[in-house]
């Protein structure tokens, strides 16, 4: 049988061999994060069929759940790694070709390492362990947000680093007031006993544990360093952190809510810091001229979105969160490996220098304008059904708190569209005079965009291929009785 | 401004966090997991030092994660300072006579009590993470007392992978043995005897030898000024 | 004076978890900043260790046979606090690295002054 | 236990003292002299294991690095 802990011990390992062959043959270190990926993918989609009726609990080092960590591959800790792997793979590619200056072994190790750290916190079950692998995923961006070495490069991993590090201390104090009460660091150990415990002393833990996680997960008061950092960073990194590092902050917040805390009365406000967040990010983004801060401001504007349909908890919206954040996944990834090319080639950041792009990069153009369309929600693209699904879960509530939300949220989509177009039309209907020698990408970076293209349709038009996935996954995040008797009932 | 602002949530922190301490009274015994490492730690893994046996055993998948951290702060220095030398040269006058010296002759009992802390880190206080620190404080001597001698690069790198490879080699040793990764599949011995709990000293003398030369790297990346 | 004695080590953590936020709020200059960073570590670290204490308690070692368990200390705070060690001195390495980079940039490291980006 | 209170005392004064001096060797001092005592207090209570991790990486080895950092940047806060 495959066992789970194989995500995680086999990158690790290859990551660790990546200095010993560089000694001998200096190309390994491209080489190896593909190659990890592809054989985490493999294992994830493995895994996918025996976790729909039960989820596979493994112990490492053998001892009973409560006395050691484990690891719950459920539906969604799999449907997790298994979008980590697919997404890092694609990237993966495009970087071989993309990531030329700087020490770009040390770039691939790290690269590897961030992927790694990502999969254990969405696969493990135990709360400090989730903290380590947090902070494998926040160190190794800080310096990847760092890489190029430019004047704003440092500064945003210093201002995103600083946040950082605030964040897992105040996580960090609030494991420790969670240890005091209940005595014991497995999630499902605490989430049985929390019950037993007075409101009073549960607010002061959850509230830190939420604020640190949340400064990865860019919600709004704590999202100072994410523009910044996102726009920033190499178009690759960008494309992960967007795609992958934020979304992994919102699982662990939907974890610590959901099923440590159980926490019906919170949820309110959840939601409406996340439609604050929605229309504070689409906002900024609507006044900006430079490519990829905008991206990073809409990302900020999705991310409000997707908080808010997890806030609903009805296994409607929880799907509808879960399917928005994949369709944000692939479709901001895809964004921001298209625009570095088009950076790349225009040799600036603005917007107006991309005028006329459209004819001389036909692909790359292409794949971005189909990216843009998913992600305001148009229909044939998988943008549309995620949207739809998260605008009815909020209506079937039939309250009118989150009636409200959600028309706010749709006046977000349509600032959304207000910028997004006015890209579009720059591309496309803007004759600027361009320099003839543009060239449409290489190889290398056209087949992951163009594989991204690909799910986005084949999804956006039959998106029966996942709902059944996303929905047990949400009744695994809602399902906390079931968790807890899975993981403490299982002697493996 | 700034500073009532900061010091008004400051106050708050303080007034919450004090609120949730209230239930957790110091110096009484509230946990039941830590009750049954103290009880069965030593039975079940064969270390007599119960911080190690958490360390490594019940909770050694956090040491992963740890070591892993160490290794990405130390690629990412490197990554970051890559080609920051500054332009002008400062002028190092070497050290007097006495301090090179008794730095050469400390040097190499530093080593030997750095790996002395970390071979016996399932007996006595101290393991990898302790022993590395040490050795690598030798180093930061050397660097000091000697200002023209350096580590190898490559020895460092060559120490720091074959390291993390032992530990996560030892790892998948277990799943394929023991059933469960990191699940110690050697004979554990009799406690308070060097060769006793299984892979937890092979563990540590990886994890020392990584720790030493990652921390060291991240010392001669700083202070590289040639 | 009992409540003192009986709290001194939660309030030398929260102190020094307090003044670590302090610095880290109040200050411009980016290595201080990090040294608060590394003040609150400290601090978080001291919490940590106080929660496992238990009156009259021994380490949990079994250095000679026959030690009584009764009293040993609770041994998983001690672990975690190793971990947070080192992640602590990781990441103060980190920050150096980037404020040696921010220095060659700039030629200053007061964060105030350095504000190449904007909302 | 007056010597515990002691401790402590000095410690939250020497974090103080890191906060106000204006010149960052002196500032890296007191913040090595903060764990220095932490370190103490960890063997106070009951935790050796954590007092040698606390006093060789957390008091030594992270004032050094700082000191390198400082001496690659400019020494006084401005």
């Amino acid at each position: 049988m495959v066992n789970p802990v194989l995500l995680i011990a086999v990158p690790l390992g290859l990551a660790f061999t990546i200095p010993l062959f560089a000694l001998f043959w200096k190309d390994i270190a491209k080489y190896t994060p593909p190659v990890a990926l592809g054989f985490n993918l493999i294992v994830s989609l493995l895994l996918l069929p025996k976790v729909f009726e039960n989820p596979v609990i493994v112990s490492i080092s053998g001892w009973r759940p409560p006395f050691c960590i484990n690891l719950v591959a459920g539906p969604v800790g799999v449907l997790f790694s298994a979008i980590i792997a697919l997404v890092g793979l694609l990237v993966s590619i495009y970087a071989l070709d993309y990531i030329k200056e700087g020490a770009t072994e040390k770039y691939h190790m790290l690269y590897l390492l961030l992927l790694t750290g990502a999969t254990g916190v969405v696969l493990t079950g135990d709360i400090f362990n989730l903290f380590v692998f947090f902070e494998i995923l926040c160190i190794s961006s800080y310096a990847l947000v760092a890489y190029l070495r430019d004047k704003a490069g440092i500064e945003s991993a210093v201002k995103y680093l600083i946040q950082g590090a605030v964040g897992s201390s105040l996580l960090l104090i609030g494991i420790g007031l969670l240890y005091g009460q209940f005595g014991t660091l497995n999630m499902a150990d605490i989430a049985e006993k929390i019950a037993s415990a007075s409101p009073i002393a549960l607010f002061v833990p959850m509230v830190l544990l939420i604020t640190g996680l949340g400064v990865e997960a860019a919600i709004f008061p704590l999202n100072a360093w994410l523009p910044d950092a996102h726009s920033s960073a190499p178009s690759s990194i960008s494309a992960i952190l967007s795609g992958i590092a934020i979304e992994v902050g919102l699982y662990a917040v939907a974890r610590v809510t959901f099923t440590i805390f159980g926490a019906q009365s919170f949820l309110l406000f959840l939601a409406f810091l996340g439609i604050v967040t929605l229309l504070i990010g689409e906002m900024c983004a609507f006044s900006q001229n430079n490519i990829k801060r905008m991206l990073a401001y809409s990302s900020i504007g999705q991310i409000g979105l997707i908080l808010f349909a997890l806030a609903i908890a009805t296994s409607y919206g929880v799907t509808g969160g879960l399917f928005q954040l994949v369709s944000h996944t692939l479709s901001k990834a895809l964004l921001f490996l298209a625009a570095g090319y088009m950076i790349y080639h225009a040799g600036s950041l603005d917007i107006s220098a991309l005028e006329g792009m459209g004819k001389k990069m036909p692909l790359t153009c292409l794949a971005f304008t189909i990216g843009v369309f998913s992600l305001v929600g148009l229909p044939p693209f998988i943008g549309f059904p995620s949207k739809f699904l998260v605008v009815r879960a909020a209506l079937a509530t039939k309250e009118t708190y989150f009636c409200v939300l959600v028309g706010l949220a749709l006046l977000g989509t349509v600032i959304e569209g207000a910028y997004f177009f006015r890209v579009v039309q720059v591309l496309y209907f803007k004759g600027g005079k361009v320099n003839p020698e543009i060239k449409d990408a290489p190889v290398a970076a056209l087949i992951p965009m163009f594989i991204f293209v690909l799910l986005i349709v084949v999804v956006g038009i039959y998106p029966k291929l996942i709902t059944d996935v996303l929905n047990s996954a949400a009744s695994e995040l809602l399902g906390r009785i079931e968790y807890i008797k899975a993981v403490l009932g299982s002697i493996l | 401004m700034r500073r009532i602002v900061a010091i008004l949530l400051l106050i708050i922190v303080a007034l919450g966090i004090s609120l949730s301490l209230a239930k957790i009274p110091f110096g009484t015994p509230k946990t039941k997991v830590g009750r049954h490492y103290i009880n069965e730690g030593v039975k079940e893994t064969g270390a007599a030092n119960i911080v190690t046996s958490v360390v490594l055993s019940y909770r050694g998948f956090d040491t992963l994660g740890e070591v892993t951290v160490l290794f990405i702060a130390a690629i990412g220095l490197g990554a970051v300072l890559t080609g920051a030398t500054e332009k002008k040269a400062r002028k190092t006058e070497p050290a007097s006579l006495v301090l090179y010296t008794g730095c050469r002759l400390l040097f190499p009992l530093i080593l030997i009590f750095g790996s002395y802390i970390f071979i016996h880190g399932h007996l006595t206080p101290g393991g990898g993470f302790q022993g590395g620190a040490i050795i690598a404080s030798g180093f930061l001597l050397i660097y000091l007392g000697c200002r023209e001698r350096r580590i190898s690069r490559k020895a460092s790198k060559l120490t720091e992978s074959l390291g993390g490879l032992l530990f996560v080699v030892t790892g998948l040793l277990g799943l394929a043995f023991g059933g469960y990764f990191l699940s110690n599949f050697l004979p554990k011995g009799t406690a308070n005897e060097l060769f006793s709990a299984g892979i937890i000293p092979i563990i540590y003398i990886a994890i020392g030898f990584k720790v030493g030369s990652e921390l060291a790297s991240i010392i001669d990346n700083l202070i590289e000024e040639s | 004076m009992s409540f003192l004695a009986d709290y001194i080590y939660y309030i030398g953590a929260f102190g020094l978890i307090l003044i670590g936020l302090y610095i880290i709020l109040v200050k411009h200059n980016l290595i201080k900043v990090i040294i608060g960073l590394g003040i609150l570590d400290t601090g978080v670290n001291l919490f940590l260790i106080s929660i496992g204490y238990i009156a009259k308690g021994t380490a949990p070692i079994f250095s000679k046979p026959g030690i009584d368990s009764e009293y040993m200390v609770d041994p998983v705070p001690q672990a975690l606090v190793l971990t947070a060690i080192v992640i602590g001195v990781a990441v103060l390495a980190l920050a150096l690295s980037l404020a040696i980079r921010l220095y060659q940039h700039y030629g200053t490291l007061n964060l105030r002054k350095i504000r190449e980006q904007r909302w | 236990m007056i010597f515990v209170f002691f401790l402590i005392l000095l410690m939250l004064i020497a974090a103080m003292a890191a906060s106000i001096f204006r010149d960052l060797i002196s500032a890296v001092i007191a913040a090595a002299l903060v764990s220095l005592i932490a370190s103490i207090l960890f063997y106070f209570l009951q935790a050796p294991d954590v007092a040698m991790a606390e006093a060789a990486i957390g008091a030594a080895l992270t004032a050094a690095i700082f000191i390198i950092a400082i001496r690659r940047t400019s020494r006084y806060e401005e």
